[in-house]
Parts: structure tokens; sequence; C-alpha cells
């Protein structure tokens, strides 16, 4: 798989961005309360945005994401991967799958920024991967915050 | 020395003695009997010096509690010696013959509280004060501060806070009802 | 050449001069004048240049301590309480302190109490320091001042070093004292111990074999010892007349038990008798300071812990702490009615009948000229008087 | 007299060489003594506006004032002493007394000034020359008029405790108690660090002048949990505590047990106010927690009937399924609780709102509804093999331990987490017969426990394991094999990675350790159970907290907007009691008495809510 | 007493008996007026420097002003002198706290005193009443009374801060701006009022002088 332009790199990133819409789409038709669908729903508005960031983005042509990783805590590898959709899912439930998708997306832009050859699409990449460890920090903060008080 | 506080009850109708420190002890005696204890005292057993007189006001009471307080030398033993007088009429027998500094301390106690000697030297006459209007200032009701503040103008300007009520208005308003 | 010649008046009542008559001078002495102690004044009828009549009137200073301090808590009354006598203030704290520690049932330690009795002998050296100056001046006698101010201000400076404070030292707190001695402190003591012995020597020449001094001191003021107890006359007035009374031999108070000293004794009871003890009785205070140094324990606490000052309640009771101060007894007499306030504090301080009974009594038939030296040499000092 | 009285004054003659005592620039060359009382100086930074020196001062020469600079914060009144020298008599005893040892004094003592209105300052704030002098006096050494060391609580010995489930601190005696009441100042600066603004200066100076009933009334002002409280409240006020910034803090919690455990149930109704007349209003409370009928109590004080839903067998919430019985002994939660039953106030037991009753027929029923249902849910430990059989939750063990279940916690035992959940499980443990280890994650200094559940934990013999972090739970192999589980965690090392923030624990390289354990009790924190709420009750939630006003009320979503096309209609809003929330479900500090708190301050949202509806 | 309204015009030393009146000015005090330039330059030069202070020991500041004029501070060399009597003094310290009955006789030899006469209060007690501000005896702010050029704070003031204060005063007078007793015959009445308003028993001239 190789990218050799910025409109392909980017078509890529939409369309990963899409699929986390789709993502909790998916997860908020299992859901069974009204909390899990609010915090459900607020994710996906969040990766909406996303979408539409990155739609804009390739139309000027010129990316504008910060090339400055968050960085790592190192939680979201010693999670647990198992898969947490259910009807109870919990907030900590929900935290996790998220975490778990902000890294699996994060993994995915640096194994393609390393298979890059052209400069350009390298960069991009390198700057999505920056882009999703910030997300993924995002959700490690309000984990170690809300989830995980007391360890 | 409960051998003296016998002979005071015995004689005088003396009451309550209490041994303060080994030399320093306090007994209450009727107001009538004043001059007669205190004569008594100084002639018979040794209590020549007289260290002070003054009074308490026990307002509550309605009372006023002299206290004269006088000292054997021979024995290093000192005696404070207690009369009450009411408060509505503050007469008490004046001892400035037994002692020459007497009259002094009578005087004083006329302008600080009211207390009146009667043939005591000079007792009318102002001691520290000049032109006093108010009650006797050692009284328990003359207030000193309300007087002050209605008296002598303060410098303006000062303004102070109480750390808890600050910290409410601060911090958590809304829970003022 | 002596002066006993001087008219000695016995005790009677008091005339009344008719001052209409033309014969009498009325003139008051203070209170702006440069030959009365302190803030007072002398309301005196005079015949030619002699003095027939007196009449001591006070309260210029009355600042009404007493009513102040049932105001006040008991811990806020220990700045107060030093302010009562101006040149003197640490027998206040003792007296106050002392009250307070007895009804309190405080014990106070070993080192503190070395270190009150050290500081009380100190301030009686001030004290006498400051009032020889006094003696001198009152008499004409302008030198002596010079040396002594500056030696009473060299002690100053070591309760400066010690307390913080030149003259208002609130070192005696309840419960004991404010702080331990500084690092090399007694050294500079015994220095200036050594200074002002010095000193003293110098005066003893100059002021007591002065000549003029001793025409003018020798018969004035002559207290019959008779008068001691009927007047009620304390410290180096009494002693003066030959009665050997002295509270801290009396009373044993402080470490004074374990000091070696004894009371300065005279016999004729004069100005000049009373000016020469009162020298002895500074030597006596420099050795006691010695001693105290020598003695003082070195290590050790130096204050006891007393109750939070903010809502200190003493129990309920009453007491009379006296102390042997400069002109004699100093006492505080202190009520309780368990609140946190004292219900009555008063104070008893010995110019108030060596500056009224005894001074309206001696200076009749005194020249005009000998009224300040006389009133000098009993020691008097208005704000005790008054409070 | 002879001739020596005229020779000898010429003697002195000899003197007129020596060096004169005169000093030749007095206001330069004498400095004040090191210890010269001069002029105030104040470290602002120190200080935190406690007003101790105001209230010694007897010349009323301090004030209190706002200082730039110096906003008002838990633990600082943002208050500043100012002086004024035409009052100040430069006794010291502010300097002596002052808690927190901020004032001081220099030796500067020249101040000149045509002006009379210029002598009053703000040190430390407004720069003076002296500002800064190493000279001057300071409170010497070893003397101090505020006694700095606490009253010891009696305590059983921890090797007795752990033995058995006996209430490990004793409580303060009379004598102690007034005591340890005399150490406080009443600076008031506690006040605000308390969630339900207790008036802590009153029932301890209550305390100070043994008036017990005062104290007992003053504390139901703002708590009725004064038992439960005076033993386990998390005491931010001591962190407040003036006394604690130049020493050990008041005792105020146990002060507060000291009242409570003064006064007889039986007299509670003599002392404390009742309503004077029922307003007809209903009220439902979900959860009979401290939060819940602690907005119960007052809500009943006001007048109305109030009814609290509890899915427990028994009310006390946390304070009796989460707290082990040596912290907090049922009896003394019967009394708080059982005084606030007294007052009328019905608890359903056994009825959970979801399953037995929802809460849309509540909203029906009742004319308002009080959510303060807490974190029951213990979060999992998130690594594989954390469904293990042999690892259980805290929370569940601690309700076990409350029941009278078998724990068949084994022998080894280990804790992960660093919470108050995880001291207590572990405590609980160790009084079963077990040898216990806590592992967390960070430094003991980073633990979110109480301190003193800390220091006791480890007495009474649990081992702390710290910079742990859980990898993995296996099956044991070998003779253990299926009877314990291999606990897999990773040393790690603090490491600051970015300014700012708290160090981050990193895993070492290779130092991974494996322990076998008969149970692995993980307590790393606790989240809601929110199932009972339901799309159509169209409440605001925001990532699993309602959404909250300033009186609790939880907001509602516009009708329409978000509800579904087939909603029924008789669910509008509008029409339905209005529904308030508090406690560990919405506040961010979840203990006990900021539910209490809470409790508080929406039975006053409710009671307004009330009167405007009604009106 | 207290509530007898003071009639303050005309000032005709009511306090005293007739015979006396006579004995005494009936004028109120005149500001001063200064001469031209370089004069009244040189007069306030030569007044800087020859403070005469009254001997009066008013409060408790009059025991730093012993040391002051002994040898060790000698305040003689800067050309400051103790004098006996209000006639020939031009310097009042006020040492600390005024009770009513000494404020009497302050006001009294302060008016005796010839100008041009410069006011020095010394101790916290003169700004704002000091420790003794709830006491019935004694006055809170000295400015009420008589006019103030310059204030020392402390309790005690020492020595050195007093020779500092006289220092500030001299650079005052030189300067021109020591403006006390100007103030004082502006404001005559209102300081009369407060003066009446405290001495309960007023019975000296209104012009002390």
């Amino acid at each position: 798989m190789d990218f050799s332009t910025f409109d392909e790199a980017l078509d890529l990133a939409i369309g990963r961005e899409a699929a986390a819409v789709q993502f909790y789409t998916d997860l908020l038709a299992l859901a069974s309360f009204a909390a899990q669908k609010s915090v459900l729903e607020e994710f996906r508005a969040m990766e909406t945005g996303h979408v539409t960031m990155l739609t804009n983005i390739r139309m000027r042509g010129r990316i504008e994401l910060s090339a400055t990783a968050a960085v790592d805590l190192a939680l979201a590898r010693r999670l647990d991967a198992e898969d947490k959709a259910t009807a109870v899912m919990s907030f900590q439930d929900i935290l996790v799958s998220a975490i778990k998708k902000e890294e699996r997306a994060g993994d995915l832009y640096a194994d393609l920024a390393a298979a890059a050859s052209v400069p350009e699409v390298k960069e991009i990449f390198q700057r999505l991967a920056a882009e999703e460890s910030r997300h993924r920090r995002y959700f490690e903060e309000l984990y170690e915050s809300e989830i995980s008080r007391d360890n | 020395m409960n051998e003296l506080a016998e002979r005071l009850a015995r004689r005088y109708d003396a009451e309550g003695w209490h041994e303060q420190r080994k030399d320093l002890a306090s007994i209450s005696i009727p107001a009538l009997r004043v001059r007669d204890v205190l004569a008594w005292l100084r002639d018979e057993e040794g209590y020549k010096h007289l260290s002070f007189i003054t009074a308490i006001d026990n307002i509550e009471r309605g009372v006023f509690t002299l206290t004269y307080t006088v000292r054997n030398h021979d024995t290093k033993h000192s005696l404070m010696v207690h009369a009450d007088i009411i408060r509505e009429n503050p007469v008490v027998d004046s001892v400035h013959l037994l002692w020459e500094q007497a009259w002094t301390y009578q005087r004083e106690l006329k302008e600080w509280f009211g207390i009146d000697c009667p043939g005591s030297p000079r007792k009318d006459e102002e001691f520290v004060l000049e032109g006093w209007d108010q009650l006797p200032m050692m009284r328990r009701d003359f207030d000193s501060l309300a007087y002050s503040n209605a008296t002598y103008a303060e410098r303006p300007g000062r303004v102070t806070h109480d750390p808890a009520a600050y910290m409410k208005a601060q911090l958590y308003p809304e829970a003022d009802q | 050449m002596k002066r006993d010649r001087m008219p000695y008046i016995p005790p009677a009542e008091r005339a009344t001069p008719d001052l209409d008559s033309g014969k009498y001078l009325l003139m008051w002495q203070g209170p702006q004048h440069p030959g009365i102690t302190g803030n007072m004044s002398l309301r005196l009828v005079i015949e030619g240049d002699t003095v027939v009549d007196c009449e001591t009137h006070v309260g210029y200073l009355h600042r009404g301590f007493e009513k102040l301090m049932e105001r006040r808590s008991w811990m806020q009354n220990f700045p107060l309480v030093c302010r009562i006598a101006v040149p003197e203030p640490d027998f206040n704290e003792y007296c106050y302190a002392a009250a307070l520690e007895e009804l309190s049932g405080i014990q106070i330690p070993e080192k503190a109490v070395w270190l009150r009795t050290f500081s009380l002998e100190l301030m009686r050296l001030a004290s006498y320091l400051m009032w020889i100056g006094g003696q001198a001046g009152s008499f004409g006698h302008g030198t002596i001042i010079q040396w002594s101010a500056t030696m009473r201000d060299y002690v100053l400076d070591l309760f400066e070093e010690l307390t913080g404070g030149r003259i208002y030292h609130m070192y005696i707190i309840p419960g004991g004292v404010r702080g331990d001695v500084p690092a090399g402190y007694f050294k500079h003591v015994l220095e200036v111990m050594d200074t002002v012995q010095k000193n003293l020597d110098d005066i003893e020449l100059v002021m007591y074999h002065n000549a003029v001094f001793k025409l003018r001191a020798e018969g004035l003021g002559y207290i019959p010892p008779d008068w001691i107890d009927r007047y009620g006359i304390t410290g180096p007035n009494a002693r003066a007349a030959g009665i050997k009374r002295d509270l801290r031999k009396d009373l044993g108070y402080l470490a004074y038990p374990q000091l070696e000293f004894q009371p300065v004794v005279g016999s004729k009871s004069d100005a000049f008798e009373r000016a020469r003890l009162r020298l002895q009785e500074m030597y006596q205070c420099i050795d006691l300071i010695r001693q105290c140094i020598d003695l003082m324990p070195k290590e050790g606490p130096f204050r006891a812990k007393t109750p939070n000052p903010l809502y200190w309640k003493v129990p309920a009771g009453e007491t009379y702490v006296a102390a042997e101060c400069t002109r004699g007894e100093y006492g505080f007499y202190v009520v309780s009615d368990g609140s946190e306030k004292p219900r009555r504090v008063a104070v008893r301080g010995p110019s108030y009948t060596h500056a009224v009974s005894v001074m309206e009594r001696l200076v009749r038939g005194v020249n005009i000229a000998d009224v300040a030296g006389l009133m000098v040499s009993l020691h008097t000092y208005p704000p005790e008087i008054e409070r | 007299m002879d001739i020596k009285d005229f020779i000898a004054p010429f003697a002195v003659w000899k003197r007129a060489f020596e060096k004169p005592f005169t000093v030749k620039k007095p206001i330069d060359e004498r400095p004040g003594a090191p210890r010269y009382r001069g002029f105030h100086i104040n470290d602002a930074q120190k200080c935190i506006g406690c007003g101790t020196c105001e209230a010694i001062c007897m010349n009323k020469a301090i004030d209190l004032v706002p200082a730039a600079g110096y906003a008002a914060k838990e633990g600082d009144s943002g208050l500043r002493p100012r002086v004024d020298y035409g009052r100040c008599c430069w006794c010291a005893l502010c300097v002596d007394v002052c808690p927190s040892g901020s004032l001081g004094m220099s030796n500067e003592y020249v101040w000149i000034d045509s002006d009379p209105e210029v002598f009053r300052y703000t040190p430390g704030v407004e720069a003076k020359p002296w500002d800064g002098s190493p000279l001057g006096y300071r409170r010497a050494e070893g003397y101090r008029l505020l006694e700095e060391q606490r009253v010891e609580m009696p305590e059983l010995d921890y090797k007795e405790a752990v033995q058995t489930f006996l209430e490990l601190v004793r409580g303060y005696s009379r004598q102690q108690a007034e005591k340890e009441a005399d150490r406080c100042v009443s600076c008031g600066v506690c006040i605000a660090s308390c969630p339900a603004h207790m008036d802590i200066p009153g029932y301890i100076n209550a305390v100070r002048e043994g008036d017990m009933q005062n104290g007992l009334r003053l504390l139901y002002e703002t708590n009725p949990f004064p038992e439960a409280c005076g033993r386990i409240c998390t005491h931010r006020c001591e962190e407040a505590c003036a006394i604690g910034t130049g020493g050990d803090p008041v005792a105020i919690r146990w002060l507060k047990r000291y009242i409570a455990d003064q006064v007889e149930l039986a007299d509670y109704g003599k002392v404390l106010p009742r309503a004077e007349a029922d307003s007809g209003k209903k009220i439902a409370v979900v959860g009979a927690g401290p939060g819940g009928l602690s907005a119960a109590y007052y809500l009943a004080l006001l007048g109305h009937s109030v009814t609290v839903f509890e899915k427990d067998s028994e009310a006390g919430g946390m304070l009796r399924y989460g707290i082990p019985e040596y912290r907090l002994p049922y009896p003394a939660l019967d009394k708080d609780i059982g005084y606030i039953e007294s007052l009328g106030v019905k608890i359903e037991r056994g009825t959970a709102v979801g399953s037995a009753v929802a809460l849309a027929e509540l909203r029906s029923r009742f004319d308002a509804v009080y959510l303060s249902t807490g974190l029951p849910a213990a979060y999992s430990l998130e690594v594989p093999g954390d469904k293990h059989p042999r690892v259980l939750d805290g929370v569940a063990v601690l309700a076990a331990a409350t029941r009278g279940e078998p724990l068949g916690l084994g022998k080894r035992v280990a804790v992960v987490g660093g919470g108050n959940v995880a001291m207590d499980a572990a405590r609980t443990a160790l009084r079963n017969g077990a040898a216990v280890d806590i592992l967390y994650r960070r430094r003991k200094e980073d633990m979110p426990a109480d301190p003193d559940e800390i220091r006791e934990a480890i007495a009474e013999g649990a081992s702390l394991v710290e910079k742990a972090i859980p990898l993995e739970v296996r099956d044991a192999a070998g003779a253990i094999a299926g009877k314990q589980a291999l606990f897999v965690w990773n040393e790690a090392r603090m490491v600051q990675k970015e300014d700012g923030k708290r160090p981050v624990p990193e895993a070492i390289p290779g130092a991974v350790h494996e322990d076998p354990y008969d149970s692995i009790i993980a307590a790393i924190g606790q989240g809601p159970d929110l199932s009972f709420i339901g799309e159509a009750d169209r409440l605001e939630l925001r990532r699993f907290k309602p959404v909250v006003d300033g009186f609790g009320r939880i907001a509602e979503a516009a009708a329409g907007a978000a509800a579904e096309p087939g909603a029924p209609a008789s669910a509008s809003p509008s029409k339905a009691a209005a529904v308030f929330a508090g406690g560990d479900l919405v506040n961010d500090r979840k203990d006990a008495i900021s539910a209490i708190a809470d409790g508080h301050h929406a039975a006053q949202g409710i009671d307004r809510w009330l009167d405007r509806k009604g009106s | 007493m207290s509530s007898k309204k003071i009639e303050m015009a005309p000032l005709a030393n009511e306090g005293l008996p007739l015979e006396e009146r006579a004995l005494f000015c009936d004028v109120p005090p005149r500001e001063y007026e200064p001469a031209r330039g370089v004069i009244e330059d040189f007069y306030n030069w030569a007044r800087s420097q020859s403070l005469w202070i009254l001997g009066f020991g008013t409060g408790c500041g009059a025991i730093e002003l012993r040391p002051l004029m002994t040898s060790r501070f000698d305040m003689y060399r800067f050309g400051i002198q103790p004098r006996a009597t209000p006639r020939q003094s031009s310097v009042f310290v006020i040492g600390g706290y005024a009770s009513v009955k000494t404020l009497k006789r302050i006001v009294r030899s302060y008016e005796q005193m010839m100008g041009p006469k410069f006011v020095v209060a010394l101790g916290s007690c003169t700004i704002n009443g000091g420790m003794y501000w709830d006491s019935y005896n004694t006055i809170k702010r000295i400015d009420q009374y008589i006019p103030v050029d310059t204030y020392i704070t402390g309790c005690m003031p020492r020595p050195e801060a007093l020779l500092a204060g006289f220092q500030e005063l001299k650079k005052i007078i030189r300067a021109g701006r020591a403006e006390g007793q100007n103030l004082y015959a502006r404001n005559f009445e209102w300081y009369k009022e407060n003066q009446k308003k405290v001495i309960k028993d007023w019975n000296m001239p209104d012009y002390n002088w």
C-alpha cells in the first residue's frame, strides 16, 4: 500500500474518520440507557467534526495539523483489548473502546508514514499520527480522571 | 493561722477564711465592723502595715466588696479583709485615723466607685479626674469604650474583614439565603 | 552646719493658711515644671521661701488601666501592665504574671525563675540610675545625670538585646519569659556591670562627698521610724529609718532565697541617708546580677505551656502578689470570676503613699528650693499613683 | 563635713581624657538590636489571613484587608493584616501567636511623617524599606503561645485491632476534647473548605464551653450525620486549619464526634429544630446514603413529606456497605439515621428504582425527586485476565463483609489501588487473617486515600508495594493451579514527562514480577449505575453524570429536540416533577461530606422550586 | 455638662472671673506674616537651628527625652535644648497619650508659647489613640486639639527616632512648611470647640496668652 499524493492520503484519512463515526453509530444501536447514548453521541460528534476538518484540509490542499505528538502515557497499550460492545457497557467500557480505536488509528498512520516514499505524503501521515495521538491522549486523561481515580 | 480565723469569727462574725498561699489569706467581715476589725488587727494581731484599700464591683450581687490588705511584718503574713456594702448606698467607716495614707485610698474609692467614707479628709475633692460628669468609672456599668467612642474622635478610614465571612462572600456567595 | 535645725513640724492637724491675708503665696509646682518628677503637681502655699502647706495633685497620667484591664483578656493585659510604671515596667510584668500563674496553677520552669530575677535586678539598677541623676539634678548638680543617664542607657541596651525593647520590655510573660538569652549575652552584661560600677565609684566621690549635696540633703525630709507603719512606708524610705524590711527577703519569691544578700539598712532617715542607701543598693544590684549569672541554669525550657491566649479562662479566685521594687512594695491584686477577663486588677504602687501622704507632710517647713530634692529623695513615680 | 567632701569631687578629673560617652552619629550608628521589636514584616505568601493577630491585638491595631495578588481560596482567606501605627504598641504578641509564623518584626524603628494618615500599611504587601530584614524580633525557638501538638487520639493497639472489628479509634475524653478544642483560634478559614460549610469554630467553641447541646444544634444546622462524619469524614477542613500551618491541625473531626457521642439520641429532639408546619408536598429521594438522607432531613425540616428509596436492605449507603465497622460502628450510623427517621422520613428499604419502581412513576407520584445513587459499580482492572474468578471487586468485598457473608479471601491477598476503598478492603482482609499486599501504580504520597488510613493499614500489617503497574492476571501453574491466581505487574519509575503535570509512572523494561495470590481485590475506582434513567425521562446527562444547575436540578432536554418521534406525550418534562441530583453521582469530590452538602443544598433548591411552582 | 451647648462667638474668656479677664489677651491668634524672600529664608534657617523644647513631660514619652539631653545622645549639639517655660520655647513635644487633665495643660502651655512654634507628637497614642484607644480619660488624636507638625511613631520611639524627628522638623521649618501655628490661627474656633468638648470643666481663658 503506497500513497503518492496528498489527496490520496487524505482520502484514506477521511475514510478512517467516517468509519469512526460509524463505529459509534454501531455502539449507539447497542446502547440501552440514556447515559450511554449521551456519551456515544458526544464522541460521534467529535469524529464527525474530524471528518469535516479533514475535508476542509483536502479542499485547501494544505495540511494544517501540528506535528507535535502528545506525550504517551503508556496507558492504551496496557488496556485489555477485549471487545466492550454490550448493552450494559459502562463509561469505562466506552472509554477503553475509544482509546483502543484511537490507538489503532495512530498505529496505522505511523505504519503508513514509515512506508511512504513521497516526502510530502510521509509528512502528512506523520502529522495525522500526531493528531491521533492527541485524541488518544484526550481519552486517556479522561480515563485517568474519571475511571482510574484510585490507581 | 486558723486561730486568727477563729478569733475573728468569734469577735467579729468573720467568715469565709481562705488560705490562698502560706503567706496570704482572706476573710470576710460585716461592713459595720471594718474599723473595729482593722484596729484590732493592727493593735492586737500585729497587722501593722496597710498595703492598700480597694473595692470590687460585684454588680450581680448588688454590692461593692471592699478589700483591705494588711500585713504582719513579723510573721510575714498578709491578710485580705473583705467587707460587702450595698451598691445603692455605698458608705463605709473611714479608717484614716488608723493609717495616715488611708485617706488617699478612700478619696480614690469615692471618685472611682462612689463609695463614701464619712469623715475622711478631702474625700470629695477630685483625685485623678477633672470635670468628670459620668458614673464613677470603675463601676461595672460604666462602659469605657462607649464613652471613649462618643467623646474622643478616632482617625477614620479603618475597615476590617472577618476571614470566614469574607471567604464566604468570595468563594460561595450563593450559599447566602 | 547640720541641717537638722530645719524645722520639723510634729504630726498635727493640718493648718489652713489664710490665703487672703496677703501673708502667703499660692504656687503650683508642676505639671509643667522642671522640678517635678514626671507629670504631677504640687500646690504649695509658701511664706517667704518656706512651704507651709502642700497638696499633691495627680491624675495627669491617668489612663484608667484598672478599667481597661477589665475589658481585655488575660493575655492581652500582658502588654498593658508594663505601662503602669514607665521607668520600671518589669515589676508590673512580674507581679501580673505571677498572680495569673498562681490563680491558674501554672508552675514556671527553673530557668524562667532565674531569668525573671535577673531582669528584675537589671531593671532595679536602671531605675536607680535614673533616680540618681534626678536626685543630683534637683540639688543643682548637673553632672551626675550626664553619667548616670548614659549608664542607664547601657543597661537599656542590655534589655534591648535580651528582650527587643528599650523601655517596655514585655519580657516576663505569664508562663515564663519570652526567650532565652542570646549568645554571648552574659559576657556583655558583665562588661556593662564593670563600667557601671566604675562609674558609681566616681559618682560616690563627686556626689556623696560633695559639700553642697551633703549640706542640702542632710537633715532634709526626716521620716521618724514610727511613721513607717503609720504611713505604710516601704522600701528604701523605710530601710533608711532603720527598719529592716525587704520583700525579697521577707517573701522569698523567685530565686531570691538562693541569692546571698542582706537588706541595706540606714538609720538617719533623711534625704542623704536615703540617697546613700540607694547607692549601696545599686552596688548590691550589680552583685545580685553577677550572682544570677553564676547560678542560673544553662539549659532548660524558659516557658511553661499556657492555655490558648484567646480563650484563657482563669479559675475564680483572688490573690495579691507583691514584689520589692526600687521604691518599696509593688503589688498586684488580681480577682478572677472564672471568665476570660479579669474581674478586677488593682495596682499598689509605693509612690501612692510616698508622694501623697508622706510628701504633703514632709514638705511643710521646707525651703522652696528643696522641694524638688525632697520629692526625688522619696523616689516617686506619678504613673503608678494614678494608673 | 570633712575635708574630703571638698576635695573628692576633683578626683574625677582623671576621666577627662577618656573616650566620651557620646555617640557621634546616633541615627546612623545605632541599628536596633537583633531582637529589636521594630516595624512589622510579613511573609505574605506564608500568611493565610487567619486573623489570629487581629484577635490577640489588644490595641485593635490590626485590620484584615484584601490584598492585591492574594485571592481567597481554600486555606487562605485572601486577607492580610494591616497594621495601624497609631495603635500598635510593639508588644509583638501578634508575632508570638501567628500560627503560620509568617509575621515578624524588623529592627527598623524610624518612621517620621507630617501626615498622620500614613502610618498604616499591610506588611509584605505594600513595599517598605525594612521588608525582608533578617534582623528584628522573631518568635524564640521553643516558644509558642498556641499549642502546636494535637491531643493524641487514644487508639486500640494495632496488633490487637487487626484481630477484631472493634472500633479502632476510641474517642476523646472530656478533658482531652476540651484541651484539643482549646487549640482552635476560631479564625473560620476552615469553613470554606468544608463542602457543607459547617460552623466549625462554633461547635469547637461549644466543646470548649462544655455546651454539648449547643454543639449538636450547630452540627445539625449543616450536617445530619455527625456521628458518621465525626469518624470517617475526609476532613478537608483540617487541611485548611490555621493551626496546621505551624503544627498539627486541630482535630476537628474528632471534636465533632465527641459532641455527637455526648448527646443521647433520646435528647436530640429537645435540642434540634423540627418542622413548623406540614407543607403537603411529597418528595422522593433515591438512595439512602448520606446524600439522600441529608436531603431527606432538610426537606423534612421544611415540612415536606419525604420517602427514600433504597435498593439495599439497610439504609446508609456507602457509610454502611463501603466503610468497615471498625471505622464506623453500625450503632453510630444507626443513631444518625434513626434521628432522621424519627422526623417522619420513610425509608423504603429493598426497593430499587429502575426495577421495583420506575423513575417516571416517581415523577408522577411525587412533587420532586432527588437522585443520590452514588457510585455503586466498581470499575474493572482492565488488564488481560481481569475476569479471573480470583479477581474480586473491592466494593463488593466490603459490602459482603457488612452483610456478614463469608468472604473466602484466602491467605494471601493483593489489593490493587490506593484509595480509601483499597485501604478498607486491605484492612478487612487483614482482619480475616490474610497477609495483604497493597499494590499502587504511583508513590505513597500520591495515594488518594486518607493519610490516616494509609498509616493505619500499614501499621496493621499490610505491606505497600509502590509503583506497581498491573499487567495481567493468569492462572497459576503447578501445585497451586486452579486455587490461586498469578498477578503479573511491572515495576515502574516516576517520570516527569510534562512540566506542570504530575509525574507519570513508566514501566521499567524487564522488571516484571509474578506473584501468586489467593485473591486479587481490584479497587481502582467506581462508577455510577444510571441504567434507571431512560431516554424518555429527557434528563440531560453528560459523560455519565447528570447535568445540574446551582441547586442540583437536572437540566431537561427541550421537548421535541431530543425526543424520539414515538415517545409518549404524557412524559412531557414540563408536566413531570423536577429531578434533582447530588452526591458522588454529580460532584467531583466523591466523599460523604460533599454528598451531605449536596443533599442540604438540593433540599433548599427543591423547596424553592416547589415555592415557585406553587405560586 | 456634656450637653451644654458651647457658644462660640464672641470668645470672651468666659471661663474666668471678671477681674482676671483683663490679665489676658482678648483677640484670637493671627497667622504669621512671612518676611520677604531671602530674609524669611534666613529666619527659617535660624529657627531650624535652635529648637528649644518646652520641658513638659506630658506622657511616658518624656522618659526618652532624658537620654536625649544627656551625654550619650547629646541633643545640644543639634541645636536642641529643653527650656523651663513656654515663653522661651519653640517646640512642644507631646510625649505620647494625653489624658484630658493633661490636655488642658497642653493647650494652655501651647498657647502661651511664642510664635513661631512647632509641635512634635511622638508615639502611636498621639496618632490614633494607641493602646489607650478605649480609655475614658485619654484623647485619641492630638491633632484635633492642637496642630502637629511632625509625628514620630513608636512605643516608645527611641531617642534616635526622636532625633531623626527633630531633624525632619528642621527640614520642614527650613523649607517654610511648618504651618502648625497658622493652622491653629486659621481654625481657632474649631480647635476651641474640640477642646471644650472634652475638657468638661473649662475654667481658663479662651485666649491663653
